[in-house]
């Protein structure tokens, strides 16, 4: 598998950690215990396009969310995450 | 029809010509008082126990392809009960008590070869951690022994003892471990629980369930038309969260790909199952003669059955490194299975909360060797209504309290399990 | 009261034989370690992107790599290594974590990494045919232009890679690798690059 | 000159006569040339029977000339290079080749365990399945270790692998898969359009069938029109052809793999080169121009040896001017066989008869028979008569009924090819079955990969370059290369005209797959028998499994199935292939990973500093750490660890802990970033102070663990566990780029930056006042325990200086840059010269340690909270943090949960030892009270007996009982007693002080 880095142009596999599904958002302070276990524990497991959260520790270091098919390996999107470029924000 | 030297030298004389069917060829009824959905290993043996041990024969176990297609068909066929946390240690033991009973039980050989498990250790800290575990199989009942450095050498003097990365500093041994055949084991199910009326559906998808107005299920929606079902149990490991998704249920599950090789067959060089403590491989041979190796899942989830490049080249340096023999052996073939990997790495065999609708699945890579043990307890939660003692901590539930079984104390990840 | 020195020691200092090394003939391969220079981690604070560029025109000339590439002045070289952040390689303090503090002082997050890292310039004949056994990205002329740059991994460690000026007609690779993993990617260099035979050298002089 | 080639031609072949080469099989010399491989060498000497089968160990010989091979295999080489199960048919030959004959004893020719051949009607498919169940135990004592003695093939040498192997990357946009006249047609469409192109071809030479079949092509003899495209693509600088390199699978995103015999045709690899590379290749575009394999037809005694594959007759005589027979027959249901007719003639041999099975014959072919006076048979070959010494007579059905028999030493089958499909199917592609060549072609191959040529079922020389030329055009503009491409290459189209025939009908054993043994009758029983999915009836008689991986026995297998289930052979199906196209040496996935450079190896900054002080070193990861310093004369390791303790707790020592994560945390929000990463407040921590910091993963379990210094307003610099340091960074930049990307904070490791040392003892101060610069004020006010700050050192270079203690005295840690790391140690055993100082490793520091009670990885086993291991008063109850809220679940503040508490054998000269379980005293063991474990053991030269750290239900509640600790593993026994955990200075007066 190759995952085109926004940064860093494609790559092989080996440069990148893989955590999992990107969809679910970490509950806000003061959420409930059911909300925070969802979070944590609960999965789609989708067999299809999901999106995901890599990391390219072997490379730029940047965390990216990659929009991939689980049955097919096939990579569709690849963005980098919310915090990545904030140095540009407000510009 | 009973196999034995007998009836195949009376076949022979015959050329063959009188075997029946290992299974029955059977259709589907309209109902059933359990209906197992998975023809794998672990819904064989459920519906093989049901009827042998609780005396539910009116059971159907609907496969949508093949008998053994899943991961069955496509493991490394070890077998262990060398577990460390409560929960897993006595049922990994009610499984191996099973797997050396089993020929004699399905009259049908699945080679179930006691040559010994070995985790090899490489550190003091791996060391303390295999003599906790070892420990706790002691105080179970099951036979564990740490081996030290020269042990190990007496037993495989073909290691890399003189120039290694990680040098090995012993192991635990359980030698009653070893390998079984996993395809026979399949058919050594399908086999005897077909003799005693279970109708084995092949050819079948489950596409949705039957619900009645309080939302009990009552049968499944298949490729062949709707079954009605007493209870229905699912064993689809691999595939939960696609059938529970029918079900309406999200799971504490993701579906892995992991990676399992062969080489070559080759006279015999490995006497046992042995794991290395410093890298992603372990590796037995096979009866054939084949090296059957693997390591670490490949860590990203799928469905597509086969894995990449790093992950292979990962195991065959581990290899190298352990066993720098293996280097002009072969890899024949490569191959890739869908995991069901849990949020703790240990598996759930429950109800659901949907009624009439249980679950066993979340075997991660460790599926294999929980046949037995796994049809046995399942097949008592269908039967009884409740867990068997031995699996009573393999709840749904657990996740939410916090009660989890984490061998590898890698948390709510996966695919570190 | 005793006497102490502080002499500096490469992390190579014992690795590293120079003269030859490998297949007998003329070295295909020539690597050579730069022993002294200053490195400093930039990375740009939220928001600060322009007022980050704006300083690094004005101390440097150039404007800050955005992409991964690698941008040579007369006294620095200014290389990408991720998104808001690039590396300022120097000599002699003129661009050090202590010079450079007051300019970026309210734009840019900087910390000294001159003793992290090992620097070895890969050159010759077989520099490419050699990189092919240690780096998965593609080296050829055309996708790895003169001054580009990559953060990339070799042979599972994290370097910065980047293509300096061409000497004698050939391509030079930079690369900067973790110093405490610097002796044990040093071997493997050896090892992929012996039978091109190795030409080994150490130098304080920044290419 | 050694042996006779009694059956090597004269002339022609592309062999080196001029360089013979010898060779030894089975210990008998033999001779051949430059150009050959060890198969054609054998046939070239006259040699038949060449090995054994698996199971009834039949007499075999040479059926293919290729990768395909079953029969052929050898041990080749000898010692620790011996190489079971090597293809004789694509094994080169070189000087000194020895090779040995597999699975037999005592020799090839008298096999004792050809007996098996008279259980034959016992062991059918899954016979084993059946039997040797009673009695149970004599499955692992007797059946199996026989079983396992007679399976196997081959011997794997069993000592480690002399040869080095390593990997490589490549790049282009067009990758092509074989050599034959569609590949260098489309490297020629691809090269020219300016494409970068790689060219793979498992042969040593490219040329593919051109080699063997000749033709003519833009009016050129097909050995010029070779020469001419090679020389054409070899003046292209970004076109490359790789030869002894087989492209064997094909990965997610274009990459593939490849394996290249860099060194396999000599006898050992030239000094500093490898035996063999891997190749992991990136591609745009991939044309598969692998050709097609000729399929055997299955009748009785059809694995007799010289029996061969009618276009391996053709290699033989064409490439290799050897002759396999002196009168052959031919076998045939399709017109490309008839070529076979046509070389043997060529060469002069003679032919006995050909059967053709189809209802005509061209009166081309009718009057090719007449003019040389041979009988064309129409009906099929029911039977061969012969044995060791190869084929003597073949029985004929005819057409009709009749029967005829046929002289013959060699007999050629042709049924037809089977396009190469593997490389497409390895993503789950299925191939789809053409009726007119009745065979599988590529279908659903993987995004950017297309088949060309015989590939494709296109079986004609014009077809074969047309479809090559375009594939190769296309795909190169596909990449963006669109330059002039050219015209395609030209040639005519032979036709192919097959009447598909999978099985004869006959007596005896008639073999599918030859390697295994599998039988048309063992394919009907598993039918019989309920096998009737195509991966049921693989598994059930292991037909397709051997090393041959079914390439000649595959689609046969499935006919005969598909026959005698009443299905057409595509409703049947094909099995899943599987990569890797041919077997593929382990040592080369591995490549130079092997040994100490399995992985990478770390080094602190003192580390040869440390290698010149004698030091031992432990791996940690992929540390190698100082673990203690052996004095001469001191008896073990306890002996030196014992006083590295007394010298730190009496004096002062010091330790390398540069193998900590260190990370730089900078930015306006670095305080609010920590805050909610750890589970305690780091906002609040004064500029100059360091705090100890625990984190939880989100789940609610301890992390890691560290102390974190605020070395600015906006700078904060942290520590990570060893063992996480890698690990706390990508968490770290997890939350700061995905949880928290609104917060103004960066993250640099500066791990390597920092040589970092542990100085500790009651005369730490004294040794730092002779190193640090006298103005700085190190006096318990001016630099309080838990101080951080850069102070500079005498010579002129700075440090940062953190008053923290994991030993439980008074101590600092010190960091200066990693390039004066060795430099400090000096300095450091030049400081502390007059109060002894010692330097110590990390079992003294482990000691220390847990005498003082710190937790380390054996308590943070991601099992533990933070209340179990007596820090659940850290947690912050004011601020939201990762694993807050999860930390909070019932089982987690669970009253029984095992906790930390301190252990201590009751009697005092008794060795405690890791993994002991706790049970309580009086009881037996057994799972409902095993109560814990103990964590960590030291010997405590200050207590003077061992203590430990163990995890025990309830423990706190506890202390001062005794319980048991039950080591079966070890035969241990002994009762401890729970005690308080911090064993050593339990006020902290001493690191206070």
């Amino acid at each position: 598998m190759r995952i085109t880095c926004p940064f860093c142009g494609e790559r092989e596999l080996g440069e990148f950690t893989y955590l999992g599904d990107a969809k679910p958002v970490r509950p806000v302070a003061g959420a409930s215990e059911g909300e925070v276990f969802d979070y944590v524990y609960l999965r789609d497991n989708i067999a299809g396009v999901m999106s995901e959260n890599w990391y390219h520790g072997g490379g730029c270091r940047a965390w990216l969310k990659v929009t991939r098919n689980t049955l097919t390996h096939e990579i569709s999107a690849v963005e980098p995450a919310a915090g990545v470029g904030a140095a540009k924000v407000g510009a | 029809m009973k196999y034995s030297i007998f009836s195949l030298a009376r076949a022979a004389l015959s050329g063959h010509k009188n075997w029946q069917r290992t299974w029955r060829d059977a259709t589907p009824k309209d109902r059933y008082d359990v209906v197992i959905i998975g023809g794998g290993g672990h819904g064989l043996a459920t519906a093989w126990f049901l009827a042998s041990e609780y005396g539910i024969k009116n059971v159907a176990v609907l496969e949508k392809g093949w008998i053994g297609s899943g991961n069955a068909g496509r493991n490394t066929t070890i077998i262990r009960s060398n577990y460390g946390l409560p929960g897993n240690t006595g049922f990994y033991e009610l499984s191996m008590k099973l797997w050396e009973r089993m020929e004699q039980d399905l009259n049908y050989n699945s080679m179930v070869s006691q040559r010994g498990v070995i985790n090899l250790y490489h550190s003091d800290a791996q060391r303390d951690a295999y003599a906790r575990r070892g420990n706790t199989m002691r105080i179970n009942g099951i036979d564990s022994e740490l081996l030290d450095l020269a042990a190990v050498k007496k037993m495989m003097p073909f290691l890399n003892f003189d120039n290694a990365r990680f040098p090995v500093q012993g192991g635990l041994l359980q030698r009653r471990g070893g390998t079984a055949r996993h395809d026979a084991v399949v058919w050594g199910y399908a086999h005897a629980a077909s003799e005693l009326g279970v109708d084995i559906i092949q050819n079948c998808e489950v596409t949705g369930f039957v619900r009645d107005a309080n939302g009990k299920v009552t049968g499944v929606e298949t490729s062949r038309g709707r079954i009605g079902a007493g209870k229905v149990g699912m064993a689809v490991a691999g595939s939960s969260s696609r059938v529970a998704s029918m079900a309406g249920l999200r799971l504490p599950i993701e579906s892995h790909v992991l990676q399992a090789f062969v080489s070559e067959a080759i006279k015999p060089l490995i006497p046992n199952v042995i794991t290395f403590g410093a890298g992603h491989f372990y590796v037995s041979q096979s009866d054939k003669g084949g090296l059957v190796f693997g390591g670490d899942i490949d860590g990203y989830n799928s469905y597509a059955q086969r894995g990449n490049m790093p992950v292979m080249e990962d195991v065959c340096e581990g290899g190298m490194a352990l066993m720098p023999m293996i280097g002009r052996v072969r890899l024949l073939r490569q191959w890739g299975g869908i995991m069901d990997m849990s949020m703790d790495g240990s598996p759930i065999i429950d109800k659901t909360p949907v009624d009439g609708l249980y679950l066993n699945a979340g075997w991660c890579y460790g599926g294999f060797k929980a046949t037995p043990g796994s049809g046995f307890v399942f097949a008592h939660l269908l039967a009884r209504d409740e867990s068997h003692a031995e699996a009573a901590r393999f709840r749904l539930d657990r996740f939410r309290s916090g009660a989890v079984i984490d061998e590898k104390g890698q948390g709510a990840q996966p695919n570190l399990h | 009261m005793a006497e102490f020195s502080w002499d500096v020691r490469s992390p190579l200092d014992r690795a590293l034989v120079a003269g030859q090394y490998g297949a007998q003939g003329d070295a295909g391969v020539s690597l050579t370690e730069i022993r002294n220079f200053d490195l400093v981690q930039v990375i740009v604070r939220r928001g600060k992107a322009a007022d980050t560029a704006q300083a690094a025109k004005a101390r440097f000339g150039v404007a800050t790599p955005e992409t991964p590439k690698a941008v040579q002045t007369t006294d620095a070289t200014l290389i990408w290594s991720g998104p808001d952040q690039f590396f300022v390689l120097s000599k002699d303090g003129k661009h050090g974590t202590e010079a450079l503090a007051q300019p970026f002082a309210s734009s840019a997050s900087l910390s000294d990494q001159s003793h992290a890292r090992v620097l070895i310039s890969i050159s010759g004949a077989r520099a490419r045919t050699m990189l092919a056994k240690l780096s998965s990205i593609d080296l050829h002329h055309d996708a790895f232009a003169l001054g580009a740059a990559a953060a990339t991994s070799m042979d599972h460690t994290s370097v910065t890679l980047w293509r300096g000026n061409d000497r004698d007609g050939l391509a030079v690779f930079n690369v900067l690798v973790f110093a405490t993993f610097a002796e044990s990617l040093w071997h493997t260099i050896l090892d992929s690059a012996a039978e091109y035979g190795v030409a080994i050298s150490h130098s304080e002089e920044l290419a | 000159m050694a042996g006779n080639q009694k059956n090597r031609l004269t002339s022609g072949g592309l062999i080196d006569r001029s360089a013979s080469l010898n060779f030894r099989f089975d210990g008998k010399s033999f001779s051949g040339f430059q150009g050959d491989t060890l198969a054609s060498a054998l046939v070239a000497s006259g040699v038949k029977l060449v090995g054994r089968s698996f199971k009834y160990h039949r007499p075999r010989g040479i059926l293919t000339a290729s990768s395909e091979e079953p029969n052929a295999l050898v041990e080749l080489r000898t010692g620790a290079r011996r190489e079971p199960n090597t293809k004789a048919t694509t094994a080169e030959l070189y000087e000194g080749l020895e090779a040995a004959s597999q699975n037999r004893w005592p020799s090839l020719r008298h096999d004792v365990m050809s007996v098996n051949q008279l259980f034959a009607p016992i062991f059918v498919a899954g016979f084993y399945y059946k039997t040797f169940m009673w009695p149970a135990k004599f499955w692992e004592a007797i059946y199996e270790p026989a079983i396992r003695r007679a399976a196997g093939l081959g011997r794997a040498a069993g000592t480690a692998d002399p040869d080095h192997y390593d990997k490589a990357w490549a790049h282009c946009d067009v990758l092509i898969a074989g050599s034959g006249p569609a590949g260098l047609a489309a490297a020629l469409g691809a090269g020219r359009s300016g494409a970068r192109v790689i060219l793979c071809e498992e042969d040593f030479t490219a040329g593919g069938r051109l080699l063997s079949d000749g033709g003519m092509i833009d009016g050129l003899p097909a050995a010029d029109w070779l020469s001419r495209t090679l020389a054409e693509l070899a003046a292209m600088p970004d076109v490359r052809i790789m030869t002894r390199t087989t492209l064997f699978g094909v990965y997610d995103g274009g990459t593939y793999g490849a394996i290249e015999r860099v060194n396999d045709h000599l006898p050992v690899p030239p000094e500093h080169q490898v035996r063999q590379r891997l190749w992991r290749i990136v591609a745009k575009r991939s044309i598969v121009a692998a050709g097609a394999i000729e399929r055997p037809i299955v009748f009785a005694g059809n694995d007799t040896p010289g029996v061969m594959m009618a276009s391996a007759m053709r290699t033989y005589v064409t490439r290799y001017a050897a002759t396999p027979a002196k009168r052959v027959a031919l076998f045939t249901n399709n017109e490309d066989g008839w070529r076979t007719v046509e070389t043997a003639l060529g060469a002069g041999l003679q032919i006995a008869a050909v059967v053709d099975a189809r209802p005509d014959v061209s009166p081309a072919h009718r009057s090719l028979a007449s003019k040389n006076g041979f009988t064309v048979l129409h009906g099929s070959v029911s039977g061969v008569d012969g044995g060791k010494d190869g084929v003597r007579k073949i029985s004929v059905s005819l057409t009709g009924g009749a029967r005829a028999e046929v002289e013959a030493d060699g007999l050629a089958i042709s049924g037809g090819w089977n396009p190469t499909v593997g490389l497409t199917s390895y993503h789950r592609g299925r191939p789809k079955w053409r009726d007119d060549i009745a065979a599988f072609v590529p279908d659903g191959a993987p995004p950017g990969m297309v088949a060309a040529g015989a590939a494709n079922g296109a079986f004609g020389l014009g077809a074969c370059l047309r479809e090559g030329f375009e594939a190769g055009t296309m795909a190169a503009r596909d990449t963006g290369r669109t330059g002039n491409a050219g015209s395609t290459p030209v040639a005519d189209d032979e036709i192919f005209s097959l009447a598909p025939l999978w099985h004869v009908a006959g007596k005896g054993k008639a073999f599918v797959d030859q390697q295994h043994d599998v039988t048309a009758s063992d394919i009907e029983l598993a039918q019989r028998e309920g096998f009737e999915s195509v991966e049921h009836l693989k598994r059930y008689t292991t037909l397709g499994m051997a090393t041959d991986q079914g390439k000649t026995s595959n689609v046969a297998g499935l006919a005969i199935m598909a026959a005698v289930s009443g299905r057409t052979i595509p409703e049947t199906g094909t099995t899943i292939y599987r990569p890797p196209y041919v077997p593929v040496a382990i040592g080369a996935f591995a490549g130079h990973h092997r040994d100490e450079t399995f992985h990478a190896t770390r080094l602190t900054p003192s580390h040869h500093w440390a290698a010149e002080q004698g030091a031992i070193f432990v791996d940690t990861g992929l540390w190698k750490r100082a673990q203690w310093y052996p004095r001469a004369g001191e008896k073990d390791w306890l002996e030196s660890v014992t006083r590295e303790v007394k010298a730190v707790r009496s004096g002062v020592g010091f330790c390398d802990v540069s193998t900590l994560g260190k990370i730089d945390v900078h930015g306006p929000d670095a305080g609010a970033f920590l805050d909610r990463v750890y589970i305690n407040t780091f906002s609040s921590l004064a500029v100059g102070k360091a705090r100890y910091g625990l984190m939880l993963r989100e789940d609610g379990i301890v992390y890691d663990d560290g102390t974190t210094s605020r070395l600015a307003e906006d700078h904060y610099f942290l520590t990570a566990t060893t063992a996480k340091a890698g690990l706390v960074m990508q968490h770290l930049e997890f939350c700061r780029q995905v949880l928290f990307p609104e917060l103004d904070v960066q993250l640099t490791s500066v791990s390597d930056q920092w040589a970092q040392f542990s100085i500790a003892g009651p005369k730490t101060r004294d040794l730092l006042k002779e190193i640090v610069d006298p103005a700085e004020d190190l006096s318990n006010e001016g630099f309080p325990f838990m101080g951080a700050r850069e102070v500079a050192l005498r010579g002129g270079i700075r440090a940062r200086l953190f008053r923290i203690s994991f030993s439980g005295e008074m101590a600092f840690e010190i960091s200066v840059p990693a390039r004066y790391g060795e430099a400090m140690a000096r300095n450091l055993m030049l400081a502390g010269r007059q109060f002894g100082v010692t330097p110590y490793g990390t079992e003294a520091l482990g000691v220390m340690r847990i005498e003082k009670g710190h937790i380390a990885g054996p308590e943070l086993s991601g099992t533990t909270t933070a209340a179990d291991l007596g820090l659940g008063k850290m947690m912050s109850t004011k601020k939201d943090f990762i694993g807050r809220v999860m930390a909070g679940r019932e089982a987690l503040v669970a009253p029984d949960r095992q906790v930390v508490v301190g252990i201590k054998a009751t009697d005092k000269a008794r060795r405690l030892r890791s993994g002991a379980h706790i049970i309580p005293k009086g009881q037996t063991p057994g799972p409902g009270n095993d109560q814990g474990y103990i964590t960590s053991v030291c010997f405590s030269p200050t207590l003077d007996q061992w203590i430990g750290l163990a995890l025990v239900q309830r423990g706190r509640e506890r202390i001062g009982e005794i319980v048991h600790a039950h080591d079966p593993l070890r035969g241990e026994d002994y009762d401890v007693e729970l005690c308080n955990p911090v064993f050593y200075d339990p006020d902290g007066g001493r690191q206070r002080g």
